[in-house]
């Protein structure tokens, strides 16, 4: 199946140089999980504060949890804020 | 050992912090116009220099002093002492690195004395812009050359 | 200690200067900064007072803990009667301002009435005096800066002015003071310009002591490493700045696009803060340089930026080529999404003239993205706009537009109102994405549902800043919440704003918030100030804050009618995202929050309320 | 070192030694025998002083007039046993004439020194004005500690004085003696004061900043004589005007101390003419100080630079000479820093500008804030300013290093004030804009 991966500023780094404005389209296994997704770009788990999966956020601790389906977009950041 | 405060500009946010610290560890109240460190805001071009006395070896101050109120420790450091100073300002314009203040205050000069080998102003520093360190390190040469570009006077042959 | 315990009373149209010493039993109530300024205003004016008239007051008011090592500990903020809103205004600062301020001896200066002639204030130390401004009158805030540093031969003076935008009584100008740091919202700048007062320049050699120096020590030190090892202020604010946010909120859907039509732009990312940190332009730097810290602050978010030297805006104004204030979150996304414009670039030059000329960003941008509505509507026309071509998505238009706009130089002029009178005169009001008058900010309250009652409520006008509950909503600071509903949403907002005027009162920046809880500020307040300040007397005094400004709000005729969003937020469902078929639930939070407040069914306080906070 | 004096096998012998010898006790003098000694544990050094007074400096008589200072605390050097735990040997005599040629001076007791090398130290004196009345009870010099003694005994609170001379020394004395509440009246010949400091806004600067304290400045205005009158002096200006004084104080300007060279070979200009080594045309003999005319860093020419720091300069420079370690000097830098009753001015350099450079200025009647900047093509040559404490060593740090500016001079001409930046931001190469 197809997913988008995003990561964003200084995760950015793990994204395949392919890769442009942050992310990538990827085609993964049915039983991919967002941790596997991570993993799989050497992604450390500890600086994955923010993922949003289709723009709702999706707790990191349930990483190995959260199961894909296609079309989904993955996107994540170390720790943010603004105003 | 001698130890120095290394400066890295680069680093430098420009959040003054060094300048509070100095001014009440020194003057007792935050007082940044009267730190003997000052950053300065080249805004134009994305940059802050913190700027302070380099403790140079030529010791303009020193050297300018009538009364000898200035005196280097054993660590290097130039020291003012208040009881001698008379408030002549004459080291204010020998220093060509502009780091003697005058202080209208107490009528005395001041400048950076290291804080005794504890500077405040490193402590306080959230960047690591200003370090305190052994002036084997890696810095302190670029600090001396620093220093050197303004080496005037009597040149030995 | 803390408080210089003196303020400053200049009668411009007098000329008449007197010191004042500080109501020291409203500091107590009242802190500093927004909190005993708005009692001053309070307690001074009539709130039905026309903003631009001689009659409104003009507050520069510090915390007590301006000025100290805190870190963020240098904030000032400008109280008034908004000129954008009519409601009372609040528009707080950083830089270096407000500590040179209290440097000089003194926690506040009280503008009243107007000047004759242009005039500026200049306060080195106990010299205080009123000077001829007619040489400053039509420059911008950087020539200002630069020429007033120059005839006093200090640069280390520190000053506060107004653009032309201010001169022109531009109803969203603001008061920037060290080039780039602005008291931005609600009109504080058409209010200083409305007095005569071109710039208020302050130098000061005294300095500012604390109650329980060992005590202050260990408590800033302590909040400092708070600050420090928290993930979001020790790295995420420092290495990317605010405006990391513009592809999280367009992920989540909430980023309100070309006038609130849509809650994602597909330009975002064009103008994030992953753009700026790219190499650009024919030196390969990127666009973002370096990042500052306002005075004592150790989180250093301020973004440093320059435009490539061949982009359009500039190529022929090398006088723009050097660096300054780049882009924050809500100024990208109001020059950009809310206009459709993913030209770096040109944000970024729009951003230098806000700053030079003294416009906000935000409802300029905001501003702009409405009547680009009306173009696309065919209300607005070439004829009307004297040839500026409005449309969405337009650098050019944008460009053209920020110079018009600080200058009020023909349909800049009546850009330079505001959207909601401007859609108004077009017959289209409901276009106005605004509450109170005044345009609201970057999170759309369909994706986000507590910035909804956020701006709904906020006593300034619609506002990010009074209770940024994306913290909780988006970003999970300090816990998660759900951005979709509305349930709980009341509680986290009042929380919010209590804790905001509170922290806004003190000196410090809210900024620290995203590490930093009361139990972490209190301490600090507690060391440096008399009086016993905790957790529970910090959030009663921003509840009182909360109130007085609703009590004022409330005397000048605005009711329960005006806690209400635009239309579109409550009728016209998100189209994209994760809010896709949402609106706002505003009907369903502000019951429930007045209640929680206190307030009657109409959002008044009631007595018991009034008595409980001892107003 | 010294291997060829060593005596047999090695053994040191202190008698051949060299025997340096210093006239003058002042900062060159001092500084000179502390160098000579640093570089060389053996050598007898000498100062031979004329002053009965521990080395102390003119520099800070006025602060003892102020009563800042004890007597004590105008001494060079603080420890009483400073010279001679050095082994330097300071004697109070006066030299009556040097034989170069023989290596000798006598001194007016009638002995002989004999010398290896000669250090001319000998400073200046104050100009005594040809106006009758100088020598009458009541005219004071302000120049050594003896005439600080009698200045203080007759400036006391309300008793009229009258300053001859608001040149830099006069200057620095009014500030001592308005702080002592005299009745205080300053008549200076030159159009403004400290006319060889500073420039004419600068100068009148100073003058409306004293005249607002109370202080009578008279420029442009000659004393024609100094007459006795009941209760003290009367002083006649050219104007015809007769100003009661109980103390006459004359700060007329100063000449250097060479009187006594006169038949001694050594070569004289406007001071003891000096080469880049500080050695005079008579080997082996050297000069320091506000006796020396020496290079002068701006103008590359010979001149007599009479400050503090020169002397300091110089006296070390000679000294290194002297000691066998060729060492030269560059030049000094004239400069000048002065407190008017609080208002504080300098100057450096080429404060008058050069042919051919460009200036910036900017000033601030009311605020009494200027600020002038000399520059030879990108470089600063000279600057003065007043009410300007912050980093002001730069200007000499500036001057002295010839530091092209590039960008920065434009911008100095433009704001003066951005000084400390300028020299910053081009000793870190920030010249962008």
């Amino acid at each position: 199946m197809k997913v988008k991966l995003k990561l964003y500023a200084t995760l950015g780094k793990y994204l395949p140089p392919t890769a442009k404005r942050n992310e990538i389209d990827l085609t993964v296994d049915e039983t991919t999980s967002v941790l596997d997704l991570l993993t799989s770009h050497n992604v450390p788990m500890e600086t994955c504060h923010l993922i949003l999966v289709n723009g709702v956020f999706s707790p990191p601790a349930n990483a190995a949890n959260a199961t894909l389906k296609n079309g989904d977009i993955v996107a994540v950041w170390p720790p943010v804020a603004g105003g | 050992m001698q130890r120095a405060l290394v400066i890295d500009p680069g680093k430098c946010t420009g959040c003054k912090q060094c300048e509070l610290a100095c001014s009440y560890v020194k003057e007792g109240a935050f007082n940044p116009s009267k730190s003997r460190i000052r950053v300065f805001d080249f805004h134009q071009n994305a940059r802050f220099v913190p700027y302070t006395c380099t403790q140079c070896d030529e010791a303009w101050c020193q050297q300018a002093c009538p009364t000898n109120a200035i005196t280097t420790d054993a660590f290097g450091v130039k020291n003012v002492n208040d009881n001698l100073c008379v408030g002549c300002k004459v080291c204010t314009i020998a220093c060509p690195f502009g780091t003697v203040n005058y202080n209208v205050a107490t009528g005395k000069v001041i400048k950076c004395d290291l804080c005794g080998g504890d500077p405040a102003c490193a402590s306080a520093c959230p960047t690591d812009a200003i370090a305190y360190t052994d002036v084997e390190q890696a810095g302190f040469d670029k600090m001396q050359a620093w220093a050197q570009k303004t080496d005037a006077g009597a040149l030995q042959a | 200690m803390a408080w210089m315990r003196k303020l400053l009373r200049v009668n411009l149209t007098t000329g008449n200067i007197v010191e004042e010493p500080l109501n020291m039993e409203w500091a107590q109530k009242y802190l500093g900064q927004r909190g005993l300024a708005s009692k001053y205003l309070t307690e001074e004016i009539d709130p039905k007072v026309d903003p631009l008239s001689p009659d409104n007051k003009l507050i520069f008011c510090t915390g007590p803990l301006t000025g100290t090592s805190a870190s963020t500990g240098g904030r000032y903020s400008v109280i008034t009667k908004g000129a954008l809103t009519g409601a009372i205004a609040c528009s707080n600062s950083g830089g270096y301002f407000g500590p040179e301020l209290k440097f000089a001896g003194y926690d506040m200066i009280i503008f009243e009435g107007k000047a004759e002639k242009p005039v500026y204030l200049t306060v080195i130390d106990d010299k205080v005096t009123l000077q001829d401004a007619g040489d400053l009158w039509g420059k911008s805030v950087w020539d200002t800066e630069a020429a007033i540093k120059s005839k006093h031969q200090d640069s280390m003076m520190h000053i506060a002015s107004i653009g032309i935008a201010g001169e022109n009584q531009v109803l969203y100008s603001c008061i920037v003071n060290d080039l780039h740091r602005a008291a931005g919202r609600s009109g504080v700048g058409a209010v200083m310009g409305s007095k005569n007062l071109k710039a208020v320049a302050v130098r000061g050699t005294g300095g500012v002591k604390v109650d329980d120096f060992m005590e202050f020590m260990k408590t800033t030190e302590a909040g400092k490493k708070v600050l420090a090892d928290n993930a979001v202020t020790g790295e995420g604010l420092p290495t990317y700045g605010t405006q990391v946010l513009m592809n999280v909120i367009n992920e989540a859907g909430a980023l309100p696009t070309r006038n609130s039509r849509d809650v994602q732009f597909e330009g975002a990312h064009d103008i994030s803060a992953e753009a700026m940190a790219e190499p650009s332009g024919k030196d390969g730097k990127p666009n973002l340089l370096a990042n500052q810290g306002c005075f004592a602050c150790t989180i250093a978010c301020g973004r440093i930026s320059k435009i490539n030297e061949e982009h359009f805006t500039v190529v022929n104004k090398p006088e723009y080529w050097h660096a300054s204030g780049g882009l924050e979150y809500e100024a990208a996304w109001a020059l950009g999404a809310a206009t459709g414009i993913n030209d770096l670039d040109a944000l970024t030059y729009a951003n230098f003239i806000c700053n030079e000329q003294g416009l906000d960003p935000i409802s300029f941008g905001a501003t702009l993205g409405a009547a680009m509505e009306l173009w696309d509507l065919g209300i607005l026309n070439s004829e009307i706009t004297g040839g500026l071509e409005l449309k969405f998505g337009s650098a050019e238009a944008l460009t053209a537009a920020v110079e018009a706009t600080g200058k009020a130089e023909g349909f800049g002029a009546e850009l330079g109102m505001g959207s909601a009178r401007l859609t108004a005169k077009y017959g289209k009001p409901e276009l106005s994405q605004t509450v109170k008058g005044q345009e609201f900010p970057a999170y759309d309250p369909r994706g986000i549902q507590g910035m909804g009652l956020t701006y709904a409520t906020s006593n300034r006008g619609a506002c990010h800043l009074r209770s940024y509950t994306v913290s909780s909503e988006i970003l999970g600071i300090p816990e998660k919440t759900d951005p979709l509903v509305t349930e709980g949403k009341a509680g986290l907002v009042k929380a919010f704003q209590d804790a905001t005027a509170a922290v806004d009162s003190a000196g410090l920046c809210v900024f620290t918030t995203f590490a930093w809880t009361l139990e972490d500020i209190a301490p600090q307040v507690n060391a440096a100030c008399e009086g016993e300040w905790t957790v529970d007397t910090m959030l009663e005094a921003g509840e009182r804050i909360w109130n007085l400004e609703r009590q004022f709000n409330n005397q000048a005729g605005f009711t329960a009618a005006d806690d209400k969003l635009p239309e579109r937020l409550m009728k016209d469902a998100a189209k994209t995202g994760p809010a896709e078929g949402l609106v706002s639930g505003l009907d369903v939070m502000l019951p429930e929050y007045y209640e929680l407040r206190g307030w009657t069914a109409d959002g008044v306080p009631t007595n018991e309320t009034m008595a409980r906070l001892r107003l | 070192m010294k291997s060829c004096k060593c005596g047999l096998n090695g053994v040191k012998l202190s008698m051949v030694d060299p025997h340096h010898v210093i006239i003058g006790a002042g900062p060159a003098g001092v500084t000179a025998a502390e160098t000579l000694r640093k570089h060389d544990a053996n050598a007898r050094i000498t100062i031979i002083g004329e002053e009965p007074e521990a080395p102390y400096s003119r520099m800070a008589i006025p602060y003892l007039l102020e009563g800042d200072i004890q007597e004590a605390g105008t001494h060079l050097r603080t420890d009483a046993e400073h010279f001679n735990s050095l082994d330097i040997n300071v004697s109070r005599e006066r030299v009556g004439t040097v034989m170069a040629g023989q290596k000798r001076l006598k001194l007016e007791n009638g002995n002989d020194v004999e010398f290896d090398k000669l250090l001319i130290a000998t400073g200046s004196s104050p100009i005594k004005p040809p106006i009758d009345g100088m020598d009458l009870p009541g005219v004071h010099n302000c120049w050594t500690l003896a005439d600080a003694r009698k200045i203080n005994d007759l400036a006391v609170s309300g008793s009229n004085v009258v300053l001859l001379g608001a040149g830099f020394i006069g200057s620095i004395i009014l500030e001592a003696l308005a702080s002592k509440g005299v009745n205080l009246t300053v008549v200076e010949m030159g159009d403004r004061m400290v006319p060889r400091m500073l420039d004419e806004t600068a100068g009148n600067m100073l003058k409306s900043w004293c005249e607002e304290r109370g202080i009578r400045i008279l420029t442009s205005t000659k004393v024609t004589e100094v007459v006795e009158a009941t209760g003290g002096l009367h002083v006649v200006t050219d104007g015809g005007e007769r100003l009661p004084a109980k103390l006459f104080v004359v700060a007329a300007g100063v000449k250097p101390n060479y009187g006594f060279l006169a038949s001694s070979g050594i070569e004289v200009g406007s001071g003891v003419h000096v080469d880049n080594h500080m050695q005079t045309n008579v080997p082996g003999i050297y000069a320091a100080g506000d006796v020396a005319e020496a290079r002068d860093l701006s103008t590359g020419g010979y001149d007599v630079l009479a400050i503090q720091p020169v002397a300091v300069e110089h006296g070390y420079t000679a000294a290194m000479n002297m000691a066998g370690h060729p060492t030269e000097h560059r030049g000094s830098l004239n400069m000048n820093v002065l407190d008017t009753v609080g208002l504080i001015s300098s100057s450096f350099g080429s404060w008058m500008g050069v042919d051919g450079g460009t200036r910036g200025t900017l000033a601030d009647q009311s605020g009494y804030r200027y600020i002038r900047l000399e520059f030879d093509d990108d470089r600063l040559v000279g600057g003065q300013a007043v009410g300007l404490t912050e980093n002001i060593g730069i200007m000499r740090g500036l001057i002295q290093t010839g530091l092209p500016l590039g960008s920065w001079k434009d911008k100095l001409i433009a704001a003066p004030e951005r000084l400390a930046e300028a020299y910053i931001a081009t000793a870190h190469g920030i010249s962008h804009a």
